[in-house]
């Protein structure tokens, strides 16, 4: 079936029920999104598809439906990086780095939806991705940042 | 401009937020195997026969291997420091935890990879099982570990590691009260985002590259040279970018496997363990009993400490007799008590080996002295702050082994945390310093532990 | 009222560096034909961070802008010997590493400026990436001419080496437990308050509140250390009342194999986390620094174990304090410890001396 | 996953959906494949054929004639801004990402996995007086939640009613505040023309109705143990949780 990621039109072979998330690092070699579960409890896997944040392991490649997908790649580059990227970069909003893909996916569809988005807003929005390392502080900071700044 | 003391961004910040940053998941090397292991179903067992056959002639499986496929089956994880080595890399005669590996299996894919798990054929003969430590040292306790059921390879071949300082029997008898209490931390997950990953690869030149998230490159690569009985050279290990380790991935878990069957199969072999692999079956934390009896006096100095502990090894030791002997030199906290009568044991039970952890040996002493030390202030109505600033460790001060302190800090960062939540302190204690005692900070109990300081 | 709010202290200390030491690190630096500086040790960030303190150490130490120094520590072929990152030993024991590679480098560096501007090497010192004569500055020549001379006039290469070791530190009396020599690189120190709230119907333990004041000897990046701080706060907070591998411990059932049955902290309800950075700086780490990240969650769970007490008057002395063990406690509230003499013995029932059998080797004499 | 096997049907109409259902043996339906598709992932499930219902046409809200009917595949963040005590419970439902995904016919088939409970939806919608409309073996039915549960699985539910009326509702819930949070035990209670209904979720495999506390007496219900929680503790909480459902209802 063709799948569109980062707006490339990709044919793809993999079983109808293969998660998303399999399809983009086994199949396509896109590898932000990162195994840090398979089975839907940490965030790590979280895509874009039309725009909404899901949680790419638990998407069966079927019920995509010409779906267009958007992961960490298609958001900004090391010379472009987007504002969310920006400030979690900024802020140090990221430490190991596994669960950044999906905290930055979450966070640009929450900007997308709520342009100042409040503390609450923040918290539900990134309650399903888990971070070990920073204590979610400075997580905090970044969306924050991006929310109230332009590209620095 | 200076580097040191300023807020610059983080050398790998723009990867990880691009999602360039390459984790061991993320390497791509054509013609990779899927690795799976047989794990054991049971707590306690011994093996009455295992048999690979059918899975190695499956098609799709390229390399099957047990403990007779390993040089160096059993290796520990401090052999390298003279400590003896307990744990297989590959079970043989028994099994000591759930989980615990008996075989790997590389395949083409994971579907069959798991099918050949399946396939190998294994006869378990269940064994009585200890899970509560506390009755580990019973007379008719079932023995679960070929050294007995608690570690008895200490210096001298001591089964304990002792503090011995002062005069213990003195400070119980001039004490006015006497507190005692048991606190026990848990066992908890390390719980990175990354679970334990290791990519094999076999080179043309014959080395092997080994991808691997661990901690420690070269702790590592010495296990895994150990296990293959190969020099260094033989092997490249690549990593040095890793998905939290927080204690965990100080094991080695899943390089030495993969190595094995990528010399074996001939091909590059990678194994993600799954998270439920991850939580059952990779080290935790250890969870720990510690009884303490602190003799008191009625004004709040502490004139001695007698401490039992037992730290939860799990099924092998691992690097318990390491984390037992820091919990000793620690067992007093961030204050001088001259007294000190200390008893730890490393005992073993059925379940996962534990390992390091954030904090490894001391996490526990702290939750237990300091909860101790706020009971006492309770016990005495003496202010807990007030307490703590007292007795708190100073320079010249000595360890309970004997090392004088000589750049401490717990009385300034305790007046910060006073003056932080807004809890006022008499003058006395505001003025505090962290310098040598004298005068009524130092008693007649606190003059013979202060030692020398190098200036 | 249901809810009961309590506050708690604790005061901690932590070794740097392995217990007992014996724990190398070595690390090598050369300078390319422009000047840019690149750096091999064997360190693996876990997260912590270790790539850019080692970076900034090698930038300050040469007197280079941090943006010159690539680092790698990407495999054992061309970095040598690092024992690990584990035992707070990153920063200091590698971070010394990289800094005596560092000043090695500069010696010959300094010794390529020397011919250069023909004046004596301990009369140079290099400032943001120029080598200059001390109390002289209009003499100078950039760091980038000096490694274009070294390779292509010279014939040099500027490379400097380092390692760090504090020797093993042998218990000498397994007896008494006695040792020959510091068993660790620093010492390090620390302070917590915690406030919670309690819900004496169901046994919800919530933190509110924890402020921590960590002495890090020098914070070599102020926003680094401080993430240390807070990813350990919530570390302890998951100590304190959320993480069991095994939730009926010492049982093995019913342990939890996904995110959804283990308890990690998330972001909802995050508590208010308060950060103090004190810098008594170590003697012997680099630029003064101490490791502090390991112990960063060691405090929590006794200020929050003695903050429920101060809130409900109970003390849960097993972890985590589990809504349960809360009930529980309350339950048994107005028992309080058995006072024998001058003995005040809290906890019998889950002590040794109650649950072992007669003969044990495991024993905790308690009482008058 | 062990996929190469599974013949994986998506049907486009309900009509194609029963037909390809049939009596359901060795059919694993999946919704929103929350549950499914981490068990699938695991190896715990292993189907011959699978039934995807993303197309199938059976997501929506209607509400005519007095009802309201929810499509299976209705996701449960379209609840959230709805009728309670539904709302409250789908509101505390996973998190954002997980409530998108997940559907209200997934929700009535969980049962609780061996370490925690599912189905929160199930005690509210048990307290409106929520009817099943189902597929498979005797051809379609339609019948009161708490039946449907306690019958187990096996069938293909097509959607949910209720009455569209007035009533007054409560909720109350326990969780561990952490990532990826489940209920421990959550009580729902409405009162429709003075009929009073309360149900929780959390007890056993599905959500149970307390018809004792419906009639004014105590909540004598078994509970079990697992990760979460003690049966001890859920037996402790159940009371404080009807108690604050009860006020909460009481309040509105």
């Amino acid at each position: 079936m063709k799948l569109t990621v980062n707006g490339i039109g990709h044919e793809v072979e993999s079983h109808g029920l293969q998660s998303l998330l399999y399809v983009l690092r086994e199949e396509l070699g896109i590898t932000s999104p990162k195994a840090g579960c398979v089975q839907g409890g940490c965030g790590a896997c979280t895509v874009l598809v039309d725009g909404e944040p899901r949680r790419s392991c638990l998407t069966p490649l079927a019920a995509l439906n010409g779906a267009a997908i958007t992961t960490l790649e298609g958001l900004g580059t090391p010379e472009s990086l987007s504002v969310v990227q920006a400030a979690f970069h900024e802020q140090y909003g990221s430490q190991c780095g596994f669960c950044t893909p999906g905290m930055i996916v979450a966070t640009t569809a929450l900007l997308e939806r709520t342009k100042k988005p409040t503390r609450h807003d923040i918290e539900q929005a990134l309650a399903g991705h888990y971070c070990r390392c920073t204590g979610y502080v400075k997580i905090v900071a970044s969306v924050e940042a991006a929310a109230g700044g332009a590209k620095k | 401009m200076k580097a040191v003391g300023a807020r610059l961004p983080r050398y790998d910040g723009v990867a990880h937020v691009t999602g360039k940053s390459v984790f061991v998941d993320d390497v791509r090397i054509p013609g990779t195997l899927c690795v799976k292991a047989l794990r054991s179903p049971l707590h306690h067992a011994g093996i009455v026969s295992l048999d690979t056959s059918k899975a190695e002639k499956m098609p799709g499986v390229h390399a099957v291997v047990t403990h007779k496929d390993v040089p160096l089956n059993v290796y520990g994880h401090l052999s390298a420091l003279g400590i003896p080595a307990d744990e297989p890399l590959l079970a043989e005669d028994d099994v000591r935890w759930l989980g615990q590996p008996i075989a790997a299996v590389a395949a083409e894919d994971e579907d069959t990879a798991l099918a050949a798990v399946e396939a190998i054929k294994l006869d378990l003969e269940e064994r009585p099982a200890v899970f509560d430590m506390r009755i580990a040292g019973d007379p008719d306790a079932p023995q679960i570990h070929h050294w007995g059921n608690w570690y008895p390879h200490f210096e001298a071949e001591m089964d304990v590691r002792q503090i011995r300082k002062g005069d213990i029997d003195a400070a119980f008898d001039a004490a006015d009260v006497i507190v005692s209490g048991v606190y026990r931390p848990a066992a908890i997950e390390q719980a990175p985002l990354e679970t334990q990953t290791g990519l094999a690869v076999p080179e043309a030149d014959g080395r092997i590259t080994v991808y691997s998230c661990t901690q420690a490159l070269y702790f590592s690569m010495g296990v895994v040279a150990a296990h293959l009985q190969v020099p260094l050279n033989r092997l490249k290990f690549v990593g040095g970018t890793v998905g939290g380790g927080f204690g965990g991935k100080v094991d080695t878990a899943a390089e030495a496997i993969c190595a094995l069957l990528a010399l074996k199969g001939g091909r590059p072999c990678k194994w993600r363990w799954t998270r439920e692999e991850e939580f059952l079956c990779s080290s935790t934390r250890a969870a720990w009993h510690i009884e303490i009896a602190d003799a008191v006096t009625k004004d709040g100095w502490i004139l001695g400490r007698k401490t039992l502990t037992l730290h939860d090894a799990g099924a092998y030791a691992r690097f318990s007799p390491y984390g037992v002997t820091k919990h000793s030199f620690h067992h007093t906290g961030a204050y001088s008590i001259p007294n000190l009568h200390f008893d730890g044991y490393v005992v073993f039970t059925n379940r996962s080996p534990t390992s390091a952890m954030r904090g490894y040996g001391v996490t526990s002493v702290s939750f237990a002295t300091e909860v101790h030390m706020s009971r006492i202030a309770k016990e005495l109505g003496i202010d807990p702050f007030e307490i703590r600033l007292k007795n708190a460790n100073r320079i010249a001060d000595t360890s309970p082994n004997g090392i004088a302190y000589t750049d401490p800090s717990t009385v300034p960062t305790i007046q910060a945390i006073a003056e932080a939540i807004g809890h006022e302190l008499p003058a006395e204690y505001r003025a505090m310093t962290p310098d040598p005692r004298e005068g009524d900070l130092l008693p007649e109990h606190l003059a013979a532990q202060v030692g020398e300081v190098d200036h | 009222m249901a809810k009961h709010t309590g506050r708690g202290i604790s005061a901690i200390e932590y070794p740097t560096g392995m217990n007992q030491n014996g724990d190398p690190s070595q690390a090598w630096i050369k300078i390319k034909p422009d000047g840019r500086v690149d750096v091999f040790s064997g360190t693996s960030d876990i997260g912590n961070g270790s790539k850019t303190i080692q970076s900034q150490i090698v930038a300050e130490t040469l007197g280079v802008p941090y943006d010159w120094i690539t680092y790698d520590n990407s495999n054992t072929d061309s970095s040598p010997v690092c024992t690990g990152t584990f035992a707070s030993r990153a920063t200091f024991v590698a971070g010394k590493a990289v800094e005596k590679a560092a000043l090695s480098a500069k010696e010959k560096l300094l010794e390529i400026a020397a011919k250069e501007l023909e004046i004596a090497p301990e009369d140079l010192e290099v400032v943001d990436g120029e080598v200059i004569a001390k109390g002289a500055p209009q003499k100078k020549i950039g760091v980038p001419d000096v490694a274009a001379a070294a390779t292509w006039v010279h014939g040099e290469l500027i490379t400097g080496t380092g390692a760090h070791l504090n020797p093993y530190a042998a218990i000498v009396d397994p007896e008494t437990g006695r040792v020959d020599s510091p068993p660790h690189a620093a010492i390090s120190y620390a302070a917590c308050a915690a406030e919670v709230e309690v819900d004496d119907e169901t046994g919800e333990v919530r933190v509110e509140h924890m402020w921590q004041c960590f002495d890090v000897g020098r914070a070599i990046n102020p926003t680094l250390v401080e993430g240390q701080i807070q990813g350990g706060a919530l570390m302890g907070l998951g100590l304190a009342v959320l993480e069991s591998c095994y939730p009926y411990y010492p049982s093995v059932e019913h342990r939890g194999t996904e995110f959804g049955s283990y308890f990690v902290p998330g972001i909802e309800g995050l508590p208010k986390i308060d950060t103090i950075i004190i810098e008594n700086p170590s003697a012997l780490g680099p630029y003064g620094a101490k490791g502090i990240s390991e112990m960063a969650n060691n405090p929590q769970p006794p200020a929050i174990a003695s903050a429920v007490f101060d809130a409900v008057g109970v003390w849960v002395t097993e972890l985590p304090i589990t809504p349960e063990r809360v009930l529980r406690a309350l339950e048994k509230k107005d028992e309080g410890p058995r006072r024998d003499g001058k003995w005040v013995i809290f906890d019998e029932d889950i002590s040794v001396n109650t649950v072992a059998a007669e003969g044990s080797r495991f024993r905790f004499p308690v009482g008058a | 996953m062990v996929l190469a096997d599974v013949t994986l049907v998506v049907p486009t109409s309900v009509d194609e959906a029963l037909a390809e259902f049939g009596d359901g043996k060795g059919v694993t339906v999946v919704a929103g494949g929350t549950v499914v598709m981490a068990d699938l992932a695991a190896g715990r499930l292993r189907p011959k054929k699978a039934l995807l219902l993303s197309r199938a046409g059976l997501d929506g809200i209607t509400r005519k004639g007095g009802k309201v009917t929810i499509g299976a595949m209705t996701p449960v963040a379209a609840l959230e801004d709805g009728d309670e005590p539904l709302a409250t419970a789908a509101r505390h439902l996973g998190d954002v990402e997980i409530r998108a995904q997940a559907t209200v016919g997934g929700n009535i088939c969980s049962e609780a996995s061996a370490e925690a409970p599912r189905g929160d939806l199930q005690a509210a919608l048990i307290v409106l007086g929520a009817t099943v409309r189902s597929g498979g073996k005797g051809g379609e039915r339609t019948e009161p939640l708490e039946d449907f549960l306690a019958k187990g699985a096996g069938r293909l539910v097509l959607d949910v009613s209720y009455d569209d009326a007035p009533r007054q509702t409560g909720y109350a819930a326990a969780w561990r505040p952490h990532a990826h949070h489940y209920t421990i035990l959550a009580v729902a209670a409405a009162r429709q023309n003075g009929d009073l209904r309360v149900a929780a979720t959390g007890l056993g495999p599905h959500a149970v109705r307390l018809t004792s506390v419906e009639e004014g007496g105590d909540a004598a219900v078994e509970a079990r143990d697992d990760a979460l929680a003690s049966a001890w503790y859920r037996q402790h909480l159940l009371p404080r949780l009807v108690g604050r459902a009860l006020a909460d209802l009481e309040e509105a």
